[in-house]
């Protein structure tokens, strides 16, 4: 069988790639992107962990279908961001949206 | 009907603050509305007052209709409410002066509601000064009463006001600076502030405070006493803030500055003074003679050389308080003899006194001075056929002020000399100079308002002198009433006095 | 013959009919003038009615009255343990004065109702506050003018009733502290009535000097009381008049200058006398007085008032008389008043100012005869004089009445009619008011046999020289003489001769209601003498009893004495009263211009410039003190002065505080270097706050990063 | 090596490539694309570890609505949003620098915990996972708060989604 750490390592690689587009790109839409990726990898981890927990204990399950409906739900409000800052802004690009700078 | 026979002094203390508070609520602008329900609210303390008056036994000492409130427990003091027959017969004067202020109001048209809360809440100041028992509390309805004074000064007082009211405060509560400091130091002496316990510690407290001997440390705090309630009263030096400030405030005001202010200090005197430093009080009763004659003489000529007329009625309270002081400071000198009580009998009396008929004068100015809009007694002259009402009640009142027979300023005012007399005969033979006078300068208000031929300014025209209306009336017709009663027949106020005077001193 | 339970009722009774009336007319029927004098009169009426019931129907018949008079007395004040009670006494004293005041004051009711001119139309510009000038009518198709109705004639009974009240008082109370009362309220009518017409300035000054003036007095009377309520803890004067409490008034001393307690009481007391009986020095009020209207004049400043200051002094005698001193005083001042004021009666043209001060020298006759021990006579003389002063007064006020009707006449209101220069002849114009005046002139002359005034007079000459008082008797007798003399005077220079003006020439006879009471008041006048003959006096003595000494003698414990008779003061009345009224008779039939008068001296026609000298030296500099010292200097100068120093003192300390530590060390150091330098630190730091969420993500990571291998290393490791 | 260690080896590797062409590529589209991949990789190592219930969730949701979510919102607009210059910050290295430091540190951070060479217990007979999630989800001594509160929130994400983006010109 496979390793628990296996999986985890996937998860940790997996949610580093993530982490590295959500710093790195400059689109707003591949930021999202991104955090995809992060929140998959947490699902990973949740499902390994029940897999190799009790398995009667279906919390990680159950956590894993609300972070999808997290997901989701960020997906369809970040979209929506995204297209009304396009609409006013004209640009998608994390680094020139800096209202807030001193 | 058990509720307010048990509570019945809170309810007569808190109603007005109550009642200017839902004032508060009322619409906006209906000037009508807060008229009627100041007058209203004023009156229910008056028909409780009446009730405490009927259900207080004059002949049982100490005090009666007792209540008690923890208010501050972790230094010892409470809110002890009580009377006796000396607060009661001001407690009176209190809630029947106000109505009457109030409904002397009536013509005022500039910010009535917040002009009639004042009024409430002053009633509130004074009659907690009136009832309470305990130090500390005590002192905060003192200091309460000054706020809504000074705002009925300052906002709706004649063109100097501002001076006024701010000499009005500042010396009061400069004098009451003192006052507090040796209310604190009983305080932290006896771990409470309850009068009666103070009282029966305090007069024979030999020990050292602080490495100070009792006696050095006594006289400080009797001068600091003294030095406040002579400020309020006020005794001569004092006095020069009251002429202003009566001058100023608007008629009602002047009518509670002159009528339950000044009593104030006069009560402290007898409420805590003269018990408290009974030693002192004899040590110093000559001061205090020579300060009371010297408001009564020099008060009485002050009067005379005003040109104004409400200074003239308002020197006239620092010469008729003049008499109080004299009698406190026989009562001082000789306590427990029978001419001392006598003249303590005087002395309350005259207080009472003071109030129905000085009230009555500054309402009377106040009339004219609302119709004519000037105050120069040269600009009046022979106005007795234009306004032949208010110039009966202007000569009856006068004549209370002046001390006639009959009416009641003469009993008191016999009573105070009669009891000074074997005690202080010097100032009391030097004070009939200011009673002299009194003659004088009351003659000339009404010699100068009422007679000589008329000022044909105030004859025809637009400048016509309307007479005295029915709700004036209303208001000059129970102190009038009052005033004929006392003065032919005042067993019925005086025995209350009396017994409370003989119990207590 | 009443019960004696009902006199003491009776007794309570008197004083309230008037005051009844009194607050009657002022409140409702002020507009009503029938209404308001049958109010005022009715009510003298039920007081005089009830007087009489008293007095005549009762004490008056009563043997020994003076040992059990009538007493009633209730409780008033609670004072200490005790209560100040206060009551009626009726004793023969007060008997008597009530009997002469119930009837002049009815007299003077009724006479007003005429004065006033009631039934006249209403004047044509009579203003509130101004004596009537009279109203223009039309009768059978011409023009004339005749009086006019006074216009505040319904307060005039309002107040006469007041005054009435006061009266009334004053004689039945049985204790000093009503009698003060009664004797104040007098006071206030008297100032009231005196400045009635107080549109005149004159009127008005008068009324505030009568008062202040009398006030002088009063202060010190109170004072008195003050005084011997603290020595006896009683003011009823049967109580005092014991022998013990006058044993211990008379016993201790009172530390000022060598006085007994009782000398000194008595002296306080008399100055309320010497003020309220316008006697010397406090007498100037009582001429200006006559400013009144002339029944005010004869009630107040004539019958009632004046002599209330009397039977102030006349009731207090047992204690005023125990020492010696004070009764010198009290007989030096009585003896100068009677002949001072009698000097200054020659020089006076107003009928009413003589009048007056004919009143002051009388008083002073009493008053002189007090001081030695003739009681009985002082009294004697103070219902005779009331009776006849009274009828004086009220004369003189219907001869100016009749003096008014020629002025409306003629329409020369330049003519003054008090003036009698302006007299002469009225004799036959006016018969009645002629024959009563002259009744009430010869009875103060003392005309031998005939008037009241000769008995009276006669028996305080009598008593004077009886008792070896030569220095009284003397000037007692000068004052007499001219007494007389300015009397005849008066008569000669107003109803004798011809007329001087034409004024006079027009004057009329005054109605009923006028000369009624002065045909009552003149039979008292000549009658009420018979009362009091002396038992020893040639021929007439004891034809008629000496009641009035038996009556008047029991108010006191010991019965005076009746002197010796002796015809020396016999005679000398006899000399004075007929010389005088000769001399007056003979002097002025003949003088037409008052610059022929050879009496008309500056010095005594200015009353020994006694006003001015007051003003000069009380009035002015007690002004001057007012104003000037106490309340400009005092008040203004000196109080306020130190409290105007607070202001600005605290104001530099107040500069002091902000200029030196506030602003420096508080403001510039530690309030903005504080913000200086979070601002400074702000500055460089916000260059982190670039808007850009991946930096802050970054900076955050970095951040837990740091944190985690710091727990790593220091806590987990 | 099982075959089910190589299966997971090749799926994770390929996972991980798609990975990192979702995060380098330029092309938006082409990046949703392998985001595409990379999801249907992880359903695979969902089915791996037996949970089925989540493999088929992670291809009708994730795949099926998410990331076409994506493409669409990604065509829809202009040219300019998909790609314009470079697509990586000035700070990509940095970036890069804490993703791997953050992995080192998970990667240390497991090599020091001792259950990683845990094996799983064998799923017991008649064990219906999707019924346990079933009853789990609606029962209320179990999870039924945290499933009604992720209902509203994505009622509260669809209306907010709608608001935002809605054109209000």
């Amino acid at each position: 069988m496979v390793p628990l750490s296996w999986y985890l390592i996937f998860s940790a690689a997996l949610f580093s790639i993530g982490l590295f587009g959500v710093l790195s790109r400059r689109n707003a839409v591949a930021i999202l992107l991104g955090i995809e990726l992060m929140l998959n990898s947490v699902n990973v981890n949740l499902a390994a962990f029940w897999r190799y927990g009790d398995v009667m204990d279906i919390a990680g399950q159950v956590f894993a279908i609300i972070v999808f409906a997290v997901a989701a739900a960020e997906v369809s409000v970040g979209l929506a961001l995204v297209i009304s800052v396009y609409r006013r802004r004209n640009t998608v690009i994390a680094d020139d949206l800096n209202m807030l700078k001193w | 009907m058990d509720f307010i026979s048990t509570h019945l002094l809170s309810l007569i203390l808190f109603i007005p603050l109550f009642a200017g508070v839902i004032m508060l609520l009322l619409p906006a602008d209906e000037n009508k509305l807060y008229r009627w329900f100041a007058l209203g609210a004023s009156l229910i303390p008056l028909i409780l007052s009446l009730m405490a008056w009927f259900q207080f036994e004059s002949n049982k000492p100490g005090f009666q209709l007792e209540e008690t409130y923890a208010w501050y427990s972790a230094i010892g003091s409470s809110l002890h409410l009580g009377v006796d027959g000396l607060s009661l017969t001001m407690v009176l004067l209190t809630t029947l002066l106000i109505p009457l202020a109030i409904l002397a109001s009536f013509n005022i048209t500039e910010k009535v509601k917040a002009y009639m809360m004042l009024f409430l809440f002053l009633e509130t100041g004074m009659l907690g000064v009136f009832l309470s028992l305990d130090l500390l509390v005590f002192f905060v309805f003192w200091e309460v009463g000054l706020v809504p004074m000074y705002f009925l000064i300052n906002q709706w007082g004649s063109a100097n006001r501002n001076y006024a009211s701010l000499k009005f405060l500042i010396y009061t509560m400069g004098g009451s600076l003192g006052l507090l400091l040796a209310i604190q130091l009983l305080g932290v002496l006896f771990k409470t502030y309850d009068l009666q316990t103070i009282i029966a510690n305090w007069s024979t407290y030999s020990d050292p405070i602080a490495g100070i001997p009792a006696n050095t440390v006594k006289t400080i705090a009797f001068w600091a006493f003294v030095i406040a309630f002579a400020i309020k009263v006020p005794v001569w030096p004092f006095h020069t803030w009251l002429p202003d400030a009566h001058t100023e405030a608007p008629t009602a005001g002047s009518m509670i500055l002159a009528g339950v202010l000044l009593k104030l200090g006069a009560y402290g005197f007898l409420r805590l003074v003269l018990p408290l430093y009974p030693v002192e009080a004899r040590i110093f009763a000559g001061a205090l003679a020579f300060l009371a004659t010297a408001a009564i003489v020099f008060g009485a000529f002050a009067s005379y050389a005003q040109t104004d007329f409400k200074r003239l009625v308002a020197y006239s309270s620092v010469n008729h308080m003049g008499f109080v002081m004299l009698g406190i400071a026989a009562a001082g000198l000789a306590s427990g003899t029978n001419d001392a009580t006598i003249a303590l009998n005087g002395a309350v009396l005259q207080m009472f006194n003071h109030g129905l008929s000085a009230a009555g004068m500054f309402f009377l100015v106040g009339v004219i001075y609302d119709r004519t809009h000037t105050r120069n007694l040269e600009e009046y002259g022979g106005l007795f056929p234009l306004v032949p009402v208010y110039g009966g009640i202007l000569i009856f009142t006068s004549m209370a002020s002046l001390g006639l027979p009959g009416l009641n300023g003469f009993i008191s005012e016999f009573l105070v000399v009669r009891g000074s007399w074997p005690i202080l005969t010097a100032y009391t033979a030097i004070s009939m100079l200011g009673l002299l006078f009194t003659g004088a300068y009351i003659l000339k208000g009404i010699k100068k308002v009422l007679h000589g031929s008329l000022n044909q300014h105030w004859a025809h025209g637009e400048h016509k002198l309307t007479e005295i209306n029915t709700r004036e009336i209303l208001v000059m017709a129970p102190l009038m009433a009052l005033i004929l009663w006392i003065g032919i027949y005042p067993a019925w106020i005086l025995d209350v006095i009396n017994k409370a005077v003989g119990m207590l001193f | 013959m009443i019960h004696e339970e009902t006199a003491k009722l009776l007794t309570w009774l008197i004083p309230l009919p008037p005051v009844l009336a009194f607050a009657l007319i002022l409140l409702f029927t002020n507009r009503n003038k029938w209404l308001s004098h049958t109010l005022a009169i009715g009510a003298a009426l039920l007081s005089w009615l009830t007087s009489m019931l008293v007095t005549v129907f009762f004490a008056f018949r009563i043997e020994h009255f003076g040992d059990h008079p009538i007493e009633d007395s209730i409780n008033w004040l609670p004072l200490g343990d005790s209560w100040f009670r206060v009551g009626v006494l009726i004793d023969p004293l007060s008997a008597l004065v009530l009997f002469f005041v119930a009837w002049t004051v009815l007299a003077i009711f009724v006479y007003s109702v005429g004065y006033h001119n009631y039934g006249q139309p209403e004047g044509d510009h009579d203003h509130k506050g101004l004596p009537p000038h009279g109203a223009t009518v039309e009768e059978h198709g011409h023009k004339h003018v005749v009086p006019s109705v006074e216009p505040m004639y319904a307060r005039f009974f309002a107040f006469i009733g007041l005054f009435a009240f006061g009266m009334f008082t004053l004689v039945v109370s049985d204790n000093l502290l009503t009698l003060f009362v009664g004797w104040e309220i007098m006071g206030l009518c008297s100032y009231l009535l005196i400045g009635f017409w107080y549109a005149k300035p004159s009127a008005r000054d008068a009324a505030v000097k009568a008062f202040m003036t009398t006030r002088v007095g009063d202060v010190f009377m109170l004072l008195g009381i003050a005084y011997l309520y603290s020595v006896t803890s009683t003011l009823s004067f049967r109580t005092i008049f014991t022998e013990s409490v006058l044993h211990t008034l008379a016993t201790v001393p009172s530390g000022f200058l060598g006085f007994s307690a009782a000398g000194l009481i008595g002296l306080l007391l008399f100055i309320g006398t010497v003020g309220k009986s316008a006697q010397f020095p406090l007498h100037v009020w009582l001429p200006d007085a006559m400013e009144g209207p002339t029944p005010v004049s004869a009630m107040i400043h004539a019958a009632t008032m004046v002599s209330a200051g009397v039977y102030a002094v006349i009731r207090m005698f047992p204690l005023i008389s125990l020492d010696e001193k004070t009764m010198t005083i009290v007989a030096f001042i009585g003896a100068f008043t009677a002949i001072f004021a009698a000097t200054i009666a020659v020089a006076q043209n107003d009928i009413k100012r003589v009048l007056a001060y004919s009143t002051i020298s009388q008083l002073g006759f009493m008053i002189a005869a007090l001081g030695i021990h003739a009681y009985i006579a002082a009294v004697f003389h103070l219902i005779t004089h009331a009776f006849f002063k009274a009828l004086l007064f009220l004369g003189s006020g219907s001869v100016i009445h009749g003096m008014e009707h020629g002025v409306l006449h003629t329409g020369n209101h330049n003519v003054d009619p008090q003036d009698m220069f302006n007299m002469g002849g009225l004799k036959n114009k006016m018969p009645i008011t002629f024959w009563t005046f002259l009744i009430g002139g010869f009875a103060l002359s003392g005309f031998p046999l005939v008037t009241a005034g000769f008995w009276s007079k006669d028996e305080i000459f009598a008593d004077a020289f009886g008792n070896g008082h030569w220095t009284v008797f003397i000037t007692l007798a000068v004052a007499a003489f001219l007494t007389a003399f300015y009397t005849m005077r008066q008569i000669t220079l107003t109803f004798l001769g011809e007329p001087r003006t034409k004024e006079a020439e027009h004057a009329q006879e005054t109605p009923w209601t006028m000369t009624l009471p002065l045909v009552i008041l003149s039979i008292f006048a000549i009658g009420y003498g018979w009362v009091g003959i002396p038992e020893h006096f040639p021929v007439l003595g004891g034809l008629v009893p000496n009641w009035l000494h038996e009556f008047v003698g029991g108010t006191l414990v010991e019965h005076p004495e009746v002197v010796e008779f002796s015809w020396t003061p016999l005679l000398t009345s006899f000399v004075v009263a007929l010389g005088g009224l000769a001399l007056g008779y003979f002097m002025y039939r003949d003088v037409n211009l008052p610059a022929e008068d050879k009496l008309q001296i500056g010095f005594l026609k200015n009353k020994y410039y006694f006003d001015e000298i007051y003003d000069t030296i009380f009035v002015k500099p007690a002004f001057w003190f007012a104003e000037k010292f106490v309340y400009q200097f005092l008040d203004k100068g000196v109080i306020d002065g130190i409290l105007h120093l607070f202001g600005p003192a605290t104001n530099e300390i107040g500069a002091g505080i902000r200029n030196y530590f506030d602003l420096p060390i508080i403001n510039r150091f530690i309030g903005d270097g504080s913000a200086d330098a979070t601002y400074w630190f702000g500055g460089k730091l916000r260059a982190i706050q670039t808007g850009r969420i991946q930096q802050y993500l970054m900076l955050t990571l970095i951040i837990f990063i740091a944190i985690g291998i710091v727990l790593y290393f220091f806590k987990l490791a | 090596m099982t075959g089910e260690k190589i299966t997971f080896l090749v799926v994770a590797v390929l996972t991980l490539v798609f990975a990192l062409r979702v995060v380098t590529t330029g092309n938006l589209v082409h990046a949703a694309l392998w985001l595409v991949a990379t999801l249907s990789g992880i359903a695979v190592v969902f089915a791996l570890l037996q949970a089925n219930f989540l493999a088929v969730v992670q291809v009708v949701v994730y795949i099926g609505a998410i990331a076409i979510l994506f493409i669409f919102a990604v065509m829809l607009t202009r040219k300019e949003m998909r790609d314009r210059g470079p697509q990586l910050n000035q700070n990509w290295w940095f970036g890069a620098l804490l993703a791997v430091m953050t992995f080192g540190g998970l990667f240390a951070l497991l090599q020091g915990w001792n259950g990683l060479s845990n094996t799983p217990a064998a799923i017991p007979s008649g064990f219906d996972a999707v019924s346990v999630l079933g009853n789990a989800l609606v029962s209320p001594d179990a999870y039924v708060l945290p499933f009604e509160v992720a209902s509203v929130l994505l009622v509260a994400a669809l209306v907010g989604a709608v608001y935002v983006a809605f054109n209000q010109k």
